[in-house]
């Protein structure tokens, strides 16, 4: 299951939703945002989701990962809109028999949806600049 | 070679440099990397379409894909989600 | 930190205490009461756990796993006494700036926790029988 | 070869098998593992020294470690954590 949401995400009830008698080992990954990113001091993040073509890469992302890897079930959740130093961005739980599979498949899914989720990522520094992570030479070339 | 109709959704470092979200235009272009040149020609955009990725009625396509009449067109500046 | 615990493992409340600025990545591993073990059906399980050596070796394998891995914090907790099926048996939580390190010092951690520990694990079955895991010898010799 | 108190913790089948948690022994085992024969020999365990690990004082030994009056004594078991 994947969601784009606006709101903040909650981890237990995310948690929740894998619960599985036949679970053993439940690995989860969150993206915090961070104070600092390439020698800048960030202040806050804006995301900014192209949804229809999130939704169905990552519903993909997650049956490739259940094809790959012998897990029971996985949960993507990822933010849009407005986030603070130390907020959740993404949120990613896997439940397995077994751990080795919980691992790497999460590790598989937080790879995968970092290089192909259409997600956007607008950083506000605490000099008042901002800037499109990965895109610097986007500006670069619509300042020039 | 007829008009088509296209809508065209922009986001990130796109949407900002084009002004809106969203528009439709009238193109006589045959596939996508036409209609974006014909779009850099008008509103200057400098990122060349290697900087990019292209979806077409939300689907990942490539940058020949045709055009059909109300075909929505998407732009996709390098991301980074996570 | 490492902590043997009676009472029921709160991640929320341990994500808390693992909160960075700097981090941007966070990894968890959670272990589950399955309902079954090497094909018998489990009912419950009692954890027993020697507190004094517990603390020593989780210390030892929190500080290498601080050596060998660039992460921030690291915070491992234990369960001890009766557990249902679905419980959080153990949690790991392992912070870093980045991703990678995270999930390997999450992965280290919790396969050393399970070999150097000194706890143990009775499973008591759905058909009244008991017995200690990974212990099937002795048990045959004390009853031979 | 004077006698000397050793304190012996119990845990998990060999607290089963000898039915208690802790006990004090009075013992003139120079090492551990004569120690846990005298205690084999006594109580029946059948547990061998290659199934078990060994701490004194709260830590990890070897099997020939010297024993010293009012040393703590723990046999332990094949753990199962996680």
């Amino acid at each position: 299951m994947f969601e784009l949401s606006d709101k903040p995400i909650d981890p237990g009830k995310l948690t929740r939703r894998l619960a599985d008698p036949r679970g053993g080992g439940f690995v989860t990954f969150e993206g915090w945002v961070r104070n600092h990113n390439e020698g800048r001091d960030v202040c806050s993040l804006e995301y900014e989701a192209y949804p229809a073509l999130c939704d169905s890469e990552a519903a993909m992302i997650l049956a490739e990962a259940k094809e790959k890897f012998d897990i029971i079930g996985a949960v993507c959740v990822h933010r849009a809109g407005s986030l603070a130093i130390g907020d959740i961005a993404v949120w990613i739980g896997v439940s397995g028999v077994h751990r080795g599979p919980a691992f790497a498949a999460c590790q598989f899914i937080i790879d995968e949806i970092k290089v192909r989720l259409p997600i956007w990522k607008k950083e506000i520094y605490t000099d008042g600049d901002s800037g499109w992570v990965n895109c610097a030479h986007c500006v670069v070339h619509a300042h020039g | 070679m007829p008009a088509k109709t296209i809508k065209i959704q922009y986001f990130a470092v796109l949407r900002e440099l084009r002004g809106c979200s969203e528009e439709s235009v009238q193109t006589v272009a045959s596939t996508a990397v036409e209609l974006y040149r014909e779009l850099q020609a008008e509103h200057g955009f400098q990122l060349d379409p290697d900087a990019l990725r292209l979806a077409v009625n939300d689907e990942l396509r490539d940058w020949d894909t045709p055009l059909n009449d109300n075909d929505s067109v998407v732009f996709i500046p390098p991301i980074a989600g996570g």
